[in-house]
């Protein structure tokens, strides 16, 4: 019980400095949203009356303290820019972000783990080359380059996929897969490899080990001893990976929401951050905190399900 | 090109023979179809940023792709025709009194708000009362300043009283901006008027997801019998460029609006695309803040001015698909040449050799692509002509800031477009004007200026406006990346497409052809 | 006298290291009957678990196993069998036993299902049927509350008590042939006789056969049938136990004899070192491998590898142009 | 064990692959690094056009045509000129910025897994916040304050980095704090300055040079990504990323305006992290403690 006490101090700590990083961050930049709001006619008089209105005479210690009394109570602000409120903006914008997630992570999960387990079962066969000198490749351009090339040859030539644009599940389920799968698999076409990597180099140390011997002396067919004997102990790393990877993707893939005009959350911070509505920015950034740090403590219980032993404290990466 | 030739596309050969003469082509477009309109169908538009809303006082200015939604949700009291003649819209007529301080306006009726509200002079009054009062610090009242006071003569009729008769009123309540559309007054008490507007327009608003889409829906009960042709209008923001040009192509989206020369030419030359264009004042310019070293000394400013090549930005750049311009008024007045100085490096070096001292410059550009180009051919520009250019790519509303605060040396900047630039150059050029962020004065622009002003007679105000533009090249006062032009490019199944004098994609005019496209191939 | 359960016949089993060649078995032939127990003894890389691993189908993917080499299981031929044939017999009708119970098990399944995952396999037992009998496999290798014992992972379990859970999984099915490689090296040295003793006694029971694979030659004493004696991957000295404690020829197997630690008197074990190294493999001398380490090498051990000769007495067979007279000590 | 090192275990245990030898990929890897180092260097002195000479006539020239060897970009700069100029910006971002993260992530990351208790404590929040802190945020930010010159991007990636290699030199230290030989220098009396520089920074130092390659090609790929957002380098001085980025204006018709630097980049990345994957092979270092 202390152990859980003690991470979820920890986790609090995270957010609260992450957030205060934020503020004195967004602080430190010249000039304010008032210039953005009030567009290219607006006097000094009109510039000043707006600062008045957003709130952002107080110093910026005392915005912290407001805003993070207003967390409390649930409330993240109003968007200096739109009004609209904070929550709602990013409540809006979780749908694509999470389906992204989820679906580049399923296509990573799907490519990664059978390539990573005949890798490392066959090490330097021709698959595993093929596979290894492919997965250089991929990660050796910069991701928008592969989308371009995935929009150009899918969706302009074949005309398979929709070149840009997200359909909500509400447009319905293939629609709304159509449109997140360029964007996905764009995602996913970097994060395998990585992904990959870590589970063969595991994998391929799990099998020199003496439980694996013993598995195949009991004469288990090939594909029962990867995946009942040598995968799940060769989980850790992946797992570690993986939960940075969604982590990252919430609030970072940028580009391909930005490519493929996804309403993603990444969108949203690019466009708080350009129009300096800080009020956006920091709900974005307090959203990103939580979900890395829920991601690290569900890594954290993923560890203790992998493996019977994890019974201790502290963080596991020690 | 004949060989081209194929019966779904007649334009085939007009479009071959203006791009042979090497003609401007303004409206490249279809005659329209024999058919006619065509009812029903769902059009997609690929805009470049998102909407910023649509209330005056809330949204606190118009965004760049607001009219699109603003006119096809609501309405103005009037139209402006080419000529600058009101044509009735809520309004049916508009006189005024002898001695022009009073304007008596005639109101449709039967037209009602999309919640319900009844359209009527207390709808006007209470939208113009709202912007004419200070307490709500509605950004562009000072434009509104000759107004004195809006009142309801009767149920249908209105009265604006002038502090002295105004040449622009017209304009003013005929343009597409924010004064002019009547919004529904209860969406407005109810303050939901900035995320959901409400007026009398062709389509009703339906739902806004922020980066995603607005979605338009078909008004049923339309003033306008037999209006508006389409079911649905969705908005889509694509803010990259070559996706939206993708969108186009793929098909997500039935038109698009771009400034991407290397798209327009191609779509020029794609027959399933249309590419509608129109000219339309305020340039986009480079800014020099005069009230500061070494820009104050106007020899620097016309090395720049001379050293800088307006010719090669609009060719690199924009691929020639906007305009080389010579003043600020997008073709009206039409100046001619009012002496513009062309790139002459060795004018420039000349010119600087004269001031004696190294120049060294910081130009503000916003942070995109358009902004990092001119900003990175003039850096190489101004090198040739000794000068050294240090660019700093910033935020649109850092930009704006550093701007309005005299805290640059040199800006990118995109003046306003008016229909009548007249007044708006009066604020922006004239030595105690209102916006005038360049610090620039002198007593040959005011003078030009006060006469645009004053003046009734056509001419002479052509004449004066047409001075101001030989002063701003005279004393260069900012720099010309180029006129402002608009293209929409289009499928060619949209139809009912015109030139106007925005970037707007007038929905409440188009129809799909073979209306039933949308219900066959569900996308 | 019947047909033997397993004949190894010239096996040689061959690694590609670089461009070299470690000869990892070389030559090997040894048959064993049905119920007998056989001993491998040597040092440590003298080729003991390889050849292990080369009779259970289990060499790295590289090995190479050539001509003539032969290994003959209740008369089938291993080498012509497909690998799912040769996966059929593994764990099946051949169980093997590894050095380290620790690592032996996996440490994430529950031993339950690892005793019953080659009964579900090969015998086609459902889930309940594998859980009872794996019970009653865990109380014949003497686990107490093999009940709820079945449920814990390997690390919820005592050194000692894993070996018996690893030497349950290779009975399950009930192999005619044991592999028993180097059973209690890792264990403390109060359990090993135990675990040695039970395997004895599953032995006897159950009329196996068995390779009894040790370092150390006093493990093997009284508990095999017959010893072979292997250094750098040849048997250099075999005969039935009891005779090769009591006429050993070879110089090796009498440094491997001075070695066994004293289990009654650990105080006073002498731990007679070996001098010398192992060697190469992959360069191996021309003549007696054991030459360079040999107290009476003399020049002709070095030109020619001396070959397993009968002495012609009770099967004992030896590789030494200069062996220990009978009787002598070293 | 052999002397050789060629016993059965040394050659059959551990994930040993084919890598123990450099091979022909490996040198051409080598080469093309150094020829791409060798050019960055040289720029100047080649007989090309400079950088952001303007050839006003020929727009999006093709290789070859007037006298430009790989062609012109959309504002008819000289593309091998630019690629030149660009590698200097690639490959000092991505051997400084390495560098930075190292510096101040191997600092933290020695400091936490050496003292471990209140100090690790702090320093994993520290870590934590920059590691939950969105990237995108900082960069974005760093570029605004400091301007998007070289040194800014710089900065800005070696913090982004510098948090995931704290972690990973946090856990090396750990576990080389509990080995004997410290214990050995921790009796001999040695004190903790001297242990951490004498015994832990050594043997921390080899893995993480081999992280150091795996991150330069990261960052050459991640400068890419900021070209593509806005935020690379400020003009004149050319970036690979920011010449892929203008380049997709015209992919369609001149598509060797964007591919050129992309083929460049590709290649050279590709290089860094097959030499990255030889060291680790050389020097045993599991992917997994990435």
């Amino acid at each position: 019980m202390r152990f859980v006490g003690g991470k979820f101090l920890h986790l609090i700590v995270v957010i609260l400095a992450v957030t205060a990083l934020t503020f004195a961050i967004l602080d430190l930049l010249p000039g304010s949203a008032a210039y953005a709001v009030a567009g290219a006619n607006a006097s000094a008089h009109d510039i000043a009356a707006i600062q008045e209105d957003l709130g952002l005479g107080d110093p910026a210690l005392v915005r912290y303290g407001k805003w993070l009394a207003g967390v409390l109570r649930g409330d993240l602000g109003v968007s200096l820019v739109s009004g609209q409120p904070v929550a709602q903006a990013i409540a809006s914008h979780l749908p694509a972000t999470v389906e992204l997630v989820v679906l580049a992570q399923l296509f990573t999960l799907l490519v990664a783990v059978p390539v990573g387990l005949l890798s490392a079962w066959r090490v330097d066969s021709r698959f595993d080359r093929f596979c290894s000198t492919l997965g250089f490749g991929l990660t050796s351009i910069p991701g928008f380059a592969l989308a371009m090339v995935l929009v150009y040859f899918l969706a302009l030539k074949l005309k398979w996929f929709p070149a840009v644009g997200y359909a909500p599940l509400s447009a319905g389920i293939w629609p709304n897969l159509k449109s997140l799968f360029l964007p996905a698999v764009s995602l996913a076409l970097v994060e395998w490899v990585i992904l990959m990597r870590v589970l063969r180099s595991e994998l391929i140390a799990t099998l020199q080990e003496d439980f694996i011997l013993q598995a195949r002396a009991k004469g288990l067919p090939a594909w029962n001893i990867l995946l009942q004997h040598a995968l799940r102990p060769s989980l850790f790393g992946s797992l570690t990976v993986f939960g940075l990877q969604v982590g990252n993707l919430i609030g970072g893939a940028v580009i391909v929401e930005q490519l493929f005009a996804l309403p993603g959350v990444g969108r949203l911070l690019l466009a708080g951050i350009f129009a300096q509505d800080f009020a956006m920015v920091q709900g974005c950034v307090l959203l990103i905190a939580v979900a890395y740090v829920a991601i690290n403590f569900l890594v954290d219980v993923g560890y203790g399900l992998l493996d019977p032993r994890v019974r201790r404290g502290g963080f596991a990466r020690g | 090109m004949y060989a081209r030739n194929d019966s779904r596309k007649p334009p085939v050969w007009a479009k071959g023979l203006c791009l042979l003469a090497l003609v401007a082509i303004l409206v490249q477009g279809a005659p329209a179809s024999a058919s006619g309109p065509v009812q029903g169908g769902s059009l997609t538009v690929g805009i470049e940023e998102d909407f910023v809303g649509f209330d005056p006082i809330k949204a606190r200015f118009l965004g760049a792709m607001d009219r699109n939604v603003l006119l096809a949700v609501e309405e103005r009291l009037f139209d402006l025709d080419e000529k600058g003649n009101l044509v009735p819209e809520l309004a049916l007529s508009a006189s005024t009194s002898p001695d022009g301080k009073v304007w008596t306006i005639l109101l449709r009726e039967g037209v009602a708000f999309h919640d319900g509200t009844p359209f009527n002079a207390d709808a006007v009054v209470a939208h113009w009362q709202r912007l004419l009062d200070p307490k709500n610090r509605y950004l562009g009242r000072s434009a509104l300043e000759p107004i004195e006071s809006v009142t309801r003569a009767d149920d249908h009729t209105v009265r604006f009283t002038l502090k002295r008769p105004w040449i622009h009123f017209k304009i003013q309540i005929g343009s597409a901006g924010f004064a002019s559309v009547i919004p529904s007054p209860k969406a407005v008490q109810e303050d939901t008027q900035n995320r959901a507007p409400v007026g009398t327009g062709p389509f009703v608003f339906k739902e806004w997801v922020r980066n995603d889409r607005l979605v338009l829906a078909r008004n049923p009960n339309y003033w306008r019998k037999g209006r508006p042709y389409l079911d649905t209008v969705v908005f889509r923001p694509m803010p990259d460029m070559q996706a939206r040009f993708s969108a186009l192509q793929a098909g997500q989206a039935d038109a698009i609006v771009t400034d991407r020369g290397t798209h327009i030419l191609q779509a020029r030359e794609d027959r399933t695309l249309k590419v509608y264009s129109g000219d339309y004042a305020g340039p986009y310019a480079f800014l020099f803040n005069s009230s500061k070293p070494p820009l104050n000394d106007p020899r620097v400013r016309r090395a720049l001015a001379h050293a800088w090549n307006q010719e090669f930005l609009v060719k690199a750049d924009f691929r020639g698909t906007i305009p080389v311009v010579t003043d600020p008024y997008g073709g009206s007045p039409a100046c001619g040449d009012s002496g513009y100085r062309k790139h002459d490096l060795a004018k420039a070096k000349e010119l600087l050799a004269e001031y004696g001292q190294p120049v060294a410059l910081e130009l503000a550009h916003t942070n995109t692509p358009r902004g990092k180009e001119a900003g990175e051919i003039a850096q190489r520009l101004f090198k040739e002509a000794g000068v050294t250019l240090t660019l700093t790519p910033l935020a649109p509303g850092e930009v704006f800031r550093k701007v309005m605060n005299g805290e640059y040396q040199i800006s990118s900047w995109r003046f306003s477009d008016y229909p009548d630039m007249g007044p708006y150059l009066h604020e922006s050029l004239g030595s105690k004007g209102r916006v005038n962020f360049s610090g620039y004065a002198s007593p040959a622009m005011d003078e030009h200026l006060l006469a645009q002003a004053t003046s009734n007679d056509a001419e002479a105000r052509k004449k004066a406006l047409c001075g101001v533009a030989r002063t701003i090249n005279e004393d260069a006062v900012f720099l010309y990346l180029g006129g402002r032009r608009f293209h929409i490019l289009a499928r060619t199944d949209v139809q009912g497409l015109s030139a106007t004098p925005h970037p707007v994609v007038r929905v409440g005019d188009v129809w799909l052809a073979g209306g039933a496209r949308m219900l066959q191939n569900a996308r | 006298m019947s047909e033997p359960l397993l004949v190894v016949d010239k096996l040689s089993v061959h690694l590609p290291c670089g461009d070299r060649i470690v000869r990892a078995v070389d030559e090997v032939s040894f048959t064993l009957q049905r119920g007998q127990t056989l001993a491998l003894v040597g040092e440590s890389g003298s080729g003991k678990s390889m050849l292990c691993r080369a009779i259970m189908g289990l060499l790295p993917g590289r090995a190479r196993l050539p001509a003539p080499g032969r290994i003959v299981f209740a008369g089938q031929d291993l080498g012509v069998l497909k690998a799912s044939e040769r996966a059929g017999l593994c764990g099946r009708r051949i169980g093997m036993v590894l050095q380290d119970p620790l690592s032996a098990l996996n440490p994430v399944m529950k031993i339950g299902r690892q005793i019953a995952e080659p009964m579900r396999h090969h015998l086609g037992m459902t889930r309940v049927q594998a859980r009872e009998r794996s019970i009653e496999l865990l109380r014949a290798v003497g686990i107490a509350q093999a009940e709820t014992r079945i449920d814990c992972y390997p690390h919820q379990l005592s050194g000692g008590m894993r070996q018996r859970v690893v030497i349950a999984i290779a009975l399950a099915c009930e192999p005619q042939l044991l592999i028993a490689d180097e059973p209690t090296t890792a264990l403390d040295v109060t359990v090993q006789a135990e675990i040695l003793d039970l395997l004895a006694r599953l032995q006897r029971e159950r009329n196996m056969a068995m390779i009894l694979v040790s370092h150390n030659l006093g493990v093997v004493a009284g508990r095999a049938h017959e010893t072979a004696v292997m250094y750098a991957g040849r048997v250099v000295e075999q005969a039935p136990t009891a005779e090769l404690f009591a006429r050993m020829r070879m110089r090796y197997t009498r440094a491997l004899f001075d070695a066994i630690p004293r289990l009654d008197d650990p105080a006073q074990a002498m731990l007679t070192a070996i001098g010398g190294q192992s060697p190469d493999l992959a360069a191996l001398p021309g003549g007696c491998s054991f030459a360079p380490r040999c107290a009476r090498a003399e020049e002709r051990c070095s030109d020619q590898a001396p070959m397993l000769v009968s002495d012609g007495h009770a099967r004992h067979r030896y590789a030494c142009w200069f062996p220990c007279a009978v009787g002598a000590t070293a | 064990m052999s002397a050789t090192g060629c016993s059965i275990r040394a050659c059959g245990g551990g994930a040993s692959r084919v890598d123990r030898k450099a091979g022909g990929v490996f040198w051409l890897a080598v080469a093309w690094l150094a020829l791409v180092a060798v050019l960055a260097v040289s720029a100047a002195w080649w007989p090309l056009p400079a950088p952001d000479q303007i050839d006003w006539v020929r727009l999006t020239a093709k290789p070859g045509d007037g006298g430009h060897l790989l062609g012109t970009d959309n504002l008819g700069r000289d593309i091998a000129a630019r690629l030149l100029f660009g590698a200097r910006v690639s490959l000092f971002v991505g051997f400084l910025a390495p560098c930075i993260g190292l510096l101040a992530g191997g600092l933290l990351g020695i400091l936490a897994g050496f003292y471990r208790g209140t100090i690790d404590a702090l320093i994993v929040v520290v870590i934590d916040t920059l590691l939950a802190f969105p990237r995108l945020v900082l960069l974005l930010v760093v570029a605004f304050v400091f301007g998007s010159s070289l040194f800014s991007l710089t900065l800005s990636l070696g913090i982004v980095i510098a948090p995931s290699l704290a972690l990973i030199v946090r856990a090396l230290t750990i576990r080389i704090a509990e080995r004997e030989f410290i214990l050995a220098a921790r009796a001999a009396g040695a004190n903790d300055a001297a242990i951490i520089l004498r015994e832990i920074l050594p043997n921390v130092l080899m893995p993480m040079l081999v992280y150091m390659l795996v991150m330069t090609g990261l960052v050459i790929v991640a400068e890419g990504s900021l070209g593509f957002l806005g935020l690379s380098v400020a003009s004149p001085m050319p970036s690979w990323g920011g010449m892929i980025a203008e380049g997709r204006d015209v992919l369609a018709e001149h598509p060797h305006v964007s591919m050129i630097p992309a083929a460049v980049m590709f290649l050279t990345v590709l290089a860094v992290n097959l030499i990255g994957d030889r060291m680790r092979g050389w020097l045993d270092v599991r992917e997994s403690q990435l």
